[in-house]
């Protein structure tokens, strides 16, 4: 680069960049060599990842839903999974791969995570056969079908910003205010909520 | 009638006995300078802290607790009030043992430890960071009672760090290097994609805040720091950067931080945080205990475009605005402060604020931002918030025509 | 040799076990958000913490201890860390039963509560705050190794408060005051009598310290803030203002807080401190552990007269100067903090800071001071500090020709 | 006063001012009524001072020194007491109302307070008849010897800060630099020095 150097840090080894590169991109970028099939998938799936996501990836109780959801989208309670939102497989096997299952983060093998990928894809109706196998050479051929579906950033354009004239400081509203809705969660702030006090619109993701 | 009157109206004729009466501390010494070698807070201050609201998520291992904004004053959030949002509970690293790795679409990949982090030249600079969640219980209509669950998940604080774009110069970033994936060291091994025009202008590899290390849950010995952008991408424990072509597509810019739409379209990177303020006193926890008289309206307001160039409030619901006296010299992309005093009648209030930031922007009405956006979008909610206040000076979150 | 080299440059062939071992940390998850309603430090920071010097005073509860300068940066010093000074304890006095009264030459005699004083307009400044006998120990020679002994009794916090004019106007100060009496409600009931031109410039009635409450140490609830003045007038849990037409000649300004002269005379009323800066970094706590190259030499200046102008940096004992690197806006009355980044070759240093404020005033050597005052007084003595840097990076606090 | 007032707080009652107006000037403004002997000071002072300030105010091990050291004013090591420093008798009164016996402030009767003044004056010698009786009446006759050594503040005058030329860059002293001193406690930071760890001049006051 330009500018100064400062002749800081020292070279990584290639054992180093193996053991920490381990992201993927959707173009297959960073995909390690192995395979892995639905069935299999399944196997390590309900031992290790439904008592929290559920058989199906329905989930259990507050723990994340991760199949299901089609068609949601402008539904009133949109349910957000691999198959109905998210745009790249990627995602999955890198997400899997990093930080599942939860409590013990990075205890599977490649082939593993090759094999929950797969099942993820079966729960989310994007392959049928129990007998796919997915490896590093198909990988990047599998599309997730809500990809078309995202957009960029265009709040600059949304009308109350592209708008930059002086907001009305006076007699801005014809009538004296009313209330329309109070606070869902009247007068119980969280600390003596009981289990039951949840709001009308479910948590934060 | 007010709440309660906690004010000297009431002293005795024969005098106050807190003040004809001798205190004990008055009289007996209190503790040492050898008692408290890293101090704490009054315990009439037991109150003061952050708070988690168990039913927003499955675990406490992965998410959110609020900072008591109506409890705090001024632009910097003490340390230990700083709200945590973690995927993997707090990491709780040996700095001996943490490297940083610089590699990917560079001239040669690099590992700084610790101690060769603190060897290139410095800055200090305060900024605020905003979870792009804050405020996202609200989209469907006022959820919370209290400003530190609606809009708490922001701080303010100096950091101190090292400009990233010169540690990406140390490693030589190739002309081919579009994108930098930051990455942390926790068991949720949290990554983002950053624009690297972001990455040379202002961010940050940041070891220390308010003056000292950073602390465990704001990723202690080392953190991002991602000036006016959402809180999430400030990579805390971060133990990589790697230089690319194209976005990564993690699952934080994927399945999470990206803001469906009515339409079911979603936007994606979606990372600069809008103009917004909220009015932290009073405020449904900090109800108005003096009757009538002045009153100390305060409350906080930022934009992710640079400095606040005014807040307007409003006591009638948006009717009718005053302009904000805007305290201090008004950092960019910092936390401002801004107080309304005037003497309240008895009088129901609907008490609202207005920001409007240097780039010209208008903090919208939560309306405004239903009408384009729908109400699942999570993310990005920086609508006004409405407080309704009893003659009583009870304080409630309300929407209103 | 480097007393340690704490850098990475000593990979293995086949890797960092810190790399390419996975770390606990990044597979088990840590705590939660429940966990840390007020945080704290990481455990590995335990040793950043205030220090006290037994044999300095006759008790615990009537004497100070240090900031830890040397492991500190920016400009605001965490509340946790700031030194104590007290002469009957730490007061730890319920809010409810605090007040503020206020007469004298006013035209009518007033007591405030807490509750009161909140509802007066606020104001937050950044000041710093010193001990008039911060490194009182040097006067006859080098005397403690570490920054944190010669120069800790100073910090710098944001206070939130109301403008002391503000509150003496609202008891109506008549045309005959002209000095002001400020009372502690601690056991030894501080006081110290300030100029009412200065109560009426730029002093504070502040409730609040680095955006909460103060802490028991600083004067809950409530402590007066005297900006660029000495620390000991910036009474602590205020609770009594006094408007005369002369000083009160108390035991603070008497006794204590005057400077004795070679000559057997004694300076009273020296109230401003003076232009002064300290290296913090290399110092005797905070040894050169990586050997030669880059180097980050930081340090800390400022001036009772508002801002600094210039901080000039040694590495010779004064033979050449460096023009520091002053980072930050430079808020007047504030510290301000100064970066010199050079390549040590290894060889011994003599470093040495010099600053000059915005009033012209230039840092003056230990040697002047003492060719005017003797070594008797205890108070005010800003000379320039000297560290000498041996070749194996250990530092001493010494005196040079 | 001018400017905005706010109409808060209260107006104090008299019983409030009497309980926290206890400063004394050294005109004699704040002086209570009473009286008090050498003698009956003697007494007090033997059961509630001397354990730490000596029978004769020469203190015990650290604890302030409170007689004594007349003279030692342009010493090497000044002894300042109220006989040989303080400028004013009111600080006195004053500081012993409100501050002492330390660890139980405020305990003492104006009387009591008039009494040991006086027999601090008799310890310094300013008083020589232990009949005397100090008193609201004779108060502010009474002069301490040290009061006209006090000036003002006249450090702007010091020859350092009156020349506000640019200081010396480059070459501003021949020699290289040579130790004079090395810091007196040398490598004992306090944390591991012993008892007996004490500087050459002495601590702070
Ligand atoms: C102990 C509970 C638990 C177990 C077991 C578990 N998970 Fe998870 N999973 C979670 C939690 C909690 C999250 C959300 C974490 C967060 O947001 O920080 C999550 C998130 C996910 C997500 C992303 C969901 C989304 O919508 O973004 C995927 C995919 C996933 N888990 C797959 C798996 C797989 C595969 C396994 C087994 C190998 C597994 N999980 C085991 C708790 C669990
Ligand atoms: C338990 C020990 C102790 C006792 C008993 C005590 N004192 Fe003190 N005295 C102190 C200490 C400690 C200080 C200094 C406090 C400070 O600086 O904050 C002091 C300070 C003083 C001073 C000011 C000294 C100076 O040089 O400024 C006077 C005068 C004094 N005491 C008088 C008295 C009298 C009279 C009594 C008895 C009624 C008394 N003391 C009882 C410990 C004691
Ligand atoms: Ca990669
Ligand atoms: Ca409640
Ligand atoms: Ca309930
Ligand atoms: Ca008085
Ligand atoms: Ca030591
Ligand atoms: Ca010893
Ligand atoms: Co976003
Ligand atoms: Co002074």
């Amino acid at each position: 680069g330009d500018g100064e150097h400062f002749k800081l840090g020292r070279v990584a080894t290639p054992d180093e960049l193996l053991a920490w590169d381990i992201d993927v991109r959707p173009d297959g970028l960073g995909l390690p060599d192995g395979r892995g099939t639905v069935a299999h998938g399944m196997e390590i799936f309900d031992e290790n990842c439904a008592s929290c996501h559920g058989d199906f990836g329905e989930a259990v109780g507050r723990w994340p839903v991760l199949a299901g959801g089609k068609g949601t989208l402008q539904a009133d309670r949109p349910e957000k999974t691999i198959g109905s939102y998210w745009p790249y497989l990627s995602t999955v096997f890198d997400y899997v791969r990093r930080a599942m299952p939860f409590g013990n983060a990075r205890s599977l093998s490649d082939d593993d995570v090759y094999a929950l990928t797969a099942y993820l894809l079966y729960l989310n109706d994007v392959v049928t056969d129990d007998e796919f196998e997915l490896s590093k050479e198909n990988f990047a051929d599998i599309k997730l079908p809500n990809e078309v579906n995202f957009t960029d950033d265009d709040r600059t354009k949304e009308p109350f910003y592209a708008d930059k004239s002086e907001p009305c400081m006076e007699n801005c509203k014809p009538d004296k205010a009313t209330i329309k809705a109070h606070a869902a969660i009247l007068d119980v702030t969280p600390e003596d909520a009981g289990e039951d006090d949840q709001p009308a619109s479910g948590g934060i993701e | 009638a007010a709440l309660a009157t906690g004010t000297a109206a009431g002293a005795r004729a024969a005098g106050d006995p807190a003040i004809t009466e001798i205190q004990d501390w008055n009289r007996y010494p209190g503790k040492g300078v050898d008692a408290t070698p890293y101090g704490s807070p009054s315990s009439f201050e037991a109150h003061v802290i952050r708070k988690n609201v168990p039913w927003l998520t499955s675990d406490p291992i992965s998410s959110v607790n609020f900072t008591p904004l109506h409890e705090i004053d001024g632009i910097i959030t003490p340390s230990g009030l700083c709200f945590e949002r973690h995927h993997g509970g707090i990491a709780e690293i040996d700095p001996n043992a943490h490297r940083l790795m610089v590699h990917g679409m560079v001239d040669k990949p690099l590992v700084f430890t610790m101690a060769d982090l603190k060897r290139f030249p410095r800055e200090n600079r305060v900024y605020f960071l905003e979870c792009a969640a804050n405020s996202g219980m609200e989209w469907r209509g006022a959820q919370l009672n209290g400003c530190q669950y609606t809009h708490g998940m922001v701080h303010c604080v100096m950091y101190t760090g090292v400009s990233l774009k010169t540690i990406l110069n140390e490693a030589g970033v190739k002309p081919e290097g579009k994108w930098l994936l930051a990455e942390g060291a926790d068991a949720s091994a949290m990554t983002r994609s950053i624009p690297l025009e972001k990455a040379l202008d202002d961010c940050m590899v940041a070891f220390g805040m308010n003056g000292e290390a950073l602390r465990p849950e704001q990723g202690y010995p080392v953190r991002l720091v991602v000036p006016g952008w959402e809180g999430n991408m400030w990579i805390k424990w971060l133990r990589r950067l790697e230089i690319g072509d194209q976005p990564w597509q993690q699952r934080e810019e994927t399945s999470k931080y990206t803001d469906l739409l009515a339409n079911g379209k979603a936007r994606r990177f979606t990372f600069l945080m809008d103009v917004k303020s909220v009015i932290t006193n009073p405020s449904p926890q900090a109800p108005i205990r003096h009757g009538k008289g002045p009153l100390v309206l305060t409350g906080v307001a930022w934009s992710g475009n640079g400095r606040i160039r005014r807040v307007d409030v409003s006591v009638d619901g948006g009717r009718n605005w005053h302009t904000a006296r805007i305290d201090g010299p008004g950092l960019p992309k910092a936390l401002h402060r801004f107080y309304y005093e005037f003497d309240w009648d008895g009088s129901e209030l609907f008490l609202q604020s207005r920001a409007i930031d240097e780039a010209g922007f208008v903090q919208p009405t939560k309306d405004q931002l239903r009408s384009v956006r729908g109400t699942n979008s999570i993310y990005h909610n920086n609508g006004i918030q409405t407080w309704h206040v009893t003659e009583e000076g009870r304080i409630e979150n309300v929407e209103i025509s």
